[in-house]
């Protein structure tokens, strides 16, 4: 029913990453979202990482604005939005590096973060900051759909794809309530717990992502726990988007931009 | 007013004017709901309610008494001061309300494991207890900082049998102790149950904790009617994330009449920056974190400013979002206590009246004492001693300089020294 | 059989058996006397009974509670066990129901200083408690080892505003303490009221001290018929003096039924000579000290040996005349429990119920829980948790060695070093 | 009244020391009564003591016998108490010093000490030995008079003097009491407090020993914090007896046998 429901969407309701989604699918059947830490080691490092993303063809990229309270991040990233604070990086510094990675890649960016940092900014600043600066949507990890309907409208308003986050311990009528407040795309979150772990892909994944599909018929990104390309691998046909994030970030701390750049690598042959 | 505060407007579950909600990762969402339900479902019970009173009777000390401060009362010539006996509490403090409570509940929803998160270690202290009374499974988190400062409590949570896991992140204290706790329940909730310290937290933790806090004041509202013949005419308490200053409140909300005067960490002086006031002077500012809206202490652009305050369990940046409401309409009073008056407050109130408050519920004593001479000695004033001062011997010896204590220390590890020392002599 | 026992035959005022009596030096004759009258008044004054009760519900948490030990009950599958709550009183252990109740005396004799001896220390700070919310001067008597070892308490007694002795003579223990008070009050007593910690010295004080610790005997009866409709089997409870014992089995005596079980410090053994039993297996023989009769722990020429516990508060020479006297009809049996049992109850309480016993307290526990076993779920006993564990952190941890403390306590000592070591560096 | 009872007394109830007493009071107005710790700091040092002791021509000794709980006593004895005990001092080498003494010197000996000791000996064999050591009464710091019969009886039989004592807070009717449990002579405290501390001879003094004249006709000793020759000159006609403890130990202690037998000569020329 709520797939039906969803379905019901027009063509004009699509924000301009979902289109650009779509057209992306027609040509590769999984595509790649990356994330990285403005800021974190260096605006310089990220810079490097990007450039990487763009030469392994990644397709979206969320770019993290540092929380002191980053609550559904695990350790790697908590870590990384400490150091990032510590280091001096607020909005003016963050929204001019994305502006300069939107100048010069061709994958889409989508700030990360959480609710804090929006609600002080103001709903409609932060909508019209991040379409002045190339953004095109947002995701915020402890926003919850009851809360969302003023930044959405803002969000409409400015052309920036509020995603939301489906997970596996919802109702169905949660989903379709989620679904309601959905544009863009669809996070599913993997698994229980936060960011870092690795996650199995298995039968109770696939039930979750049917269930996800039969509440929207938005393209679904998977996200949390995925690292590897075998990971990539099977996760290809059954969501749109794979997301690799603190995999990403540990193999920099571990072997900096050559290891980067060889996971990157090995992640892109996976999905095309 | 008290009743009021919990039955929400149409879609504002767990609102109290601006202030509240529920700011959590998705995968919470229905363990929250799940939440909700068996703690709305344990309040319709009245025999839920009785079950309570019943174990906090007999496994604590409740009703805890209500003390006449007679000396202090005449020396200052004011109002007659009472105070209710949290610190009588099994474990020295009021949290042992709440937490047997949520165990109460955690034992309805059938779960097998607690979670959380700690500061002074009071909190940990009480949860460990109950886990070890009621057969959980318990993990406490505690910032690395107050691990090292608070070692005494951490003993005895491992000694209660529970996991004490130390949390390096951010402040590496309360709040970064709050935040590890939500991370291992996004993980662990489908058999696990977090048992939140304080009034803070999304939806219904606030509601939920005030419920259980209540006792302290429906009790110290009876028994000061039943004491003086009257409502005293302020009620103080010390306000770190807001339990016990709530659950006293609660009793005399409804009492237009009774001034309410919560007390927050002064720490160095609000001026100076080194503090852990929030409503006091209107400090903080409305904000998002750890899972609810509030009133925090943060920065222009949403970052958590680090706090300071000499009672470990008042040092925190957020703070229940009812108290957050009952200050923006007026119905409660906030002011700030410094560390140098806690300590004098404190030293005073134990030679002249035997009594000795933990350093967080020093702070409702600073601000009723000097507050007590305005009143006439018909009046009466009422303070919630939270807590027992002397799980804080090591700040306050500390802050006192006391050398026999300090040799003491030193003796005590000069008795395991000379072993360390024939080593050193072998080997170097 | 407990009016009685205090109902003297003629010429026999404050001997039990052949036990008690006032062996005192001449110059305290007529304060003891003046002493005994003031007692005599004070209980034939139902008011006086009542102001105590009254003190007692308002400054310290009476009536404590009883707190059934479900878990252990069930692991064990014996008795149920039942718990009475001293260590939920103000200052943490039952000491403080003697103190308060001499303390209103004191007032009824308009004397203004109080002496106390005390070996732990928990007298001490009750004590020091006691005069600080009367208004008396104080002064507490200490072994200089105690001093030492107990230097929190020493801490607390201090900042209570009492003046503390160091007793540097003989073991600079207890048995010392109590001859160094007993000094001052020679000197002092047309002033001065010496608050005995304990049902030992001359008379009155066993008879006074076992009427104030009755409370706990008193409500403990009713609470048991209350909470299981009958009495319990067997009460268990440590005897260092013997006042925790003494009050609680109070309530008991005249139920002949009930099995009344003390537990000494049974030390590294019976055995190895180190503990301070005396009525377990008729260790002790009778003698006279520090002002009266009993079975003290000594050598063939009367001289008091040294003792040895775990426990501070049961590492004493003497014991209450009355229990001697009980012991010697078989109205109460006296078992010992070594260092090494009361650690492992200790734990075992702690995980499996959730409270921390005194190491003295545990003393009864170790015993109790050994033999609950042999008697059948129907049937209950009652064990006295006379005071709270976390004052023997020092201890505990100690024995446990637990090296995250000995860390703790070598940082905390190291905070200081710099200082020091800067100057050396300048010195040398 | 009591002391025309107590004057009643025949002369066959004088103990050998009364006797002893009133003969030496022929030719001195105040006797002197000194005191030892056995075992402290030696028996030989006890041995030099008692030496020059009978070279100052004291009239009556008292040989404490330590006790670990020495309630009445002050820190200098309390120290030398446990000092003693710990040197070994028992019954046996107790008895044998005494025996020792009473052969060589003139004056007479007492036994000072606890009530445990005696009560742990026996009362019969505790007078027997003292007699049979030579002897001549007891003076225990913590047996009250209600406890004293039994005792008493034997050191009757044994011809030794229970000697007693009155202090300055008694009523008159314990004053009685006690006088009616005297024999030998009467130990009157000079005031409050343990042994050691110095004591001003005044008006409260001269009242004190008015009221123990009139509840017994035995000679009166005065002791605690007796001093200096200047308090005995001060004494001299107030009392019978003279008693020093610890001004001579802590000569000793100070100065060795040179400023013990100085003391003593001093204390000699006050009281002849
Ligand atoms: C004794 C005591 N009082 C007060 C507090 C502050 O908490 P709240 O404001 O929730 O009562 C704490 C917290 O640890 C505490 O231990
Ligand atoms: C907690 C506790 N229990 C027991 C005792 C032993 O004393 P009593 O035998 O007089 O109860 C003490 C003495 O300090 C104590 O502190």
């Amino acid at each position: 029913m709520g797939a039906r429901d969803s379905g019901d969407r027009r063509d004009t309701d699509m924000t301009p990453i979902e289109d650009y989604i779509r057209q992306r699918l027609q040509r590769k059947r999984l595509l790649l979202m990356t994330h990285a830490i403005v800021g974190y080691p260096s605006f310089e490092a990220n810079m490097t990482m990007l450039e990487a993303m763009q030469h392994a063809d990644v397709d979206l990229v969320e770019l993290q604005l540092p929380f002191s309270e980053p609550i559904a991040d695990g350790p790697v990233f908590v870590q990384a939005n400490q150091y990032a604070l510590e280091a001096g990086v607020a909005w003016d510094n963050y929204f001019a590096f994305m502006q300069r990675a939107t100048m010069v890649f061709d994958f889409k960016i989508l700030m990360m973060g959480y609710y804090n940092s929006i609600l002080q900014m103001g709903h409609e600043r932060f909508c019209a900051c991040l379409a002045e600066h190339g953004g095109d949507g947002f995701i915020v990890a402890d926003l919850p759909p009851e809360e969302a309907d003023d930044l959405h409208q803002y969000a409409a308003a400015y052309q920036q794809a509020p995603i939301v986050m489906m997970t596996p311990v919802n109702s169905e009528s949660r989903l379709r309530r989620i679904a309601d407040k959905a544009s863009g795309f669809v996070y599913c979150v993997a698994r229980r717990g936060v960011t870092g772990r690795h996650t199995q892909v298995d039968e109770g994944l696939e039930a979750f992502i049917a269930r996800c599909r039969s509440a929207t018929s938005l393209p679904l990104a998977l996200g949390f726990g995925l690292r590897t390309h075998q990971d990539l691998q099977q996760v290809k046909g059954l969501v749109d988007i794979g997301i690799i994030g603190t995999a990403l970030l540990t193999a920099w701390e571990q072997g900096g931009v050559k290891r980067y750049g060889t996971l990157l690598q090995e992640l892109t042959s996976a999905v095309t | 007013m008290y009743a009021e505060l919990f039955q929400y407007p149409v879609g504002r579950e767990g609102y109290y004017g601006q202030f509240g909600g529920s700011f959590i990762p998705e995968i919470l969402h229905e363990t929250i709901r799940e939440l909700t339900t068996a703690f709305d479902d344990a309040q319709a019970d009245p025999a839920f309610w009785d079950a309570y009173i019943a174990l906090m009777s007999s496994y604590s000390c409740r009703p805890t008494p209500l003390t006449h401060l007679e000396n202090l009362s005449k020396d200052l010539g004011g109002a007659q001061i009472y105070v209710k006996r949290e610190d009588l509490n099994h474990t020295g403090a009021h949290k042992v309300n709440n937490v047997m409570g949520q165990g109460l509940l955690v034992q309805r929803m059938g779960k097998q494991r607690v979670i959380a998160e700690t500061g002074a270690g009071q909190h940990g202290v009480a949860t460990a207890t109950m886990a070890a009374r009621m057969g959980f499974e318990c993990t406490i988190y505690m910032g690395s900082v107050d691990v090292e400062r608070q070692r005494p409590n951490v003993f005895w949570m491992e000694q209660l049998g529970a996991r004490v896991v130390s949390v390096d992140d951010g402040t590496k204290t309360l709040k970064d102790a709050i935040n590890a706790t939500l991370r291992d329940w996004a993980d662990s909730m489908h058999t696990t149950h977090y048992v939140m310290g304080t009034v803070c937290g999304p939806h219904p933790f606030p509601q939920m904790v005030t419920y259980f806090q209540s006792l302290i004041g429906r009790e110290a509202r009876s028994q000061m009617l039943e004491q003086t013949g009257k409502l005293p005419k302020r009620v103080y308490a010390c306000v770190g994330g807001g339990s016990n200053a709530s659950g006293i409140f609660a009793g005399f909300l409804d009492d237009a009449e009774v001034e309410l005067v919560g007390v927050e960490a002064g720490g160095l002086g609000l001026d100076s920056g080194q503090h852990a006031a929030r409503l006091a002077r209107n400090v903080g500012s409305t904000g998002v974190a750890q899972g609810y809206k509030t009133r925090f202490l943060q920065n222009a652009e949403g970052q958590m400013r680090p706090t300071h305050s000499v009672s470990a369990g008042l040092d925190y940046v957020g703070v229940g979002p009812v108290l957050a409401y009952l200050h923006d309409i007026g119905r409660i009073r906030v002011e700030a206590a410094t560390d140098a008056e806690v300590l004098a407050s404190l030293q005073h109130v134990m030679r002249r009246e035997g009594i000795i408050p933990a350093l967080e519920s020093a702070h409702a004593f600073v601000t009723a004492l000097k507050e007590a001479p305005n009143l006439s000695p018909q009046d009466s004033i009422l303070i919630n001693q939270s807590g027992r001062g002397d799980k804080d011997i090591f700040t306050i010896a500390e802050a006192l300089g006391d050398e026999p204590w300090r040799a003491f220390l030193r003796q005590k590890v000069g008795e395991w020294e000379p072993e360390t020392a024939a080593t050193d002599g072998i080997l170097t």
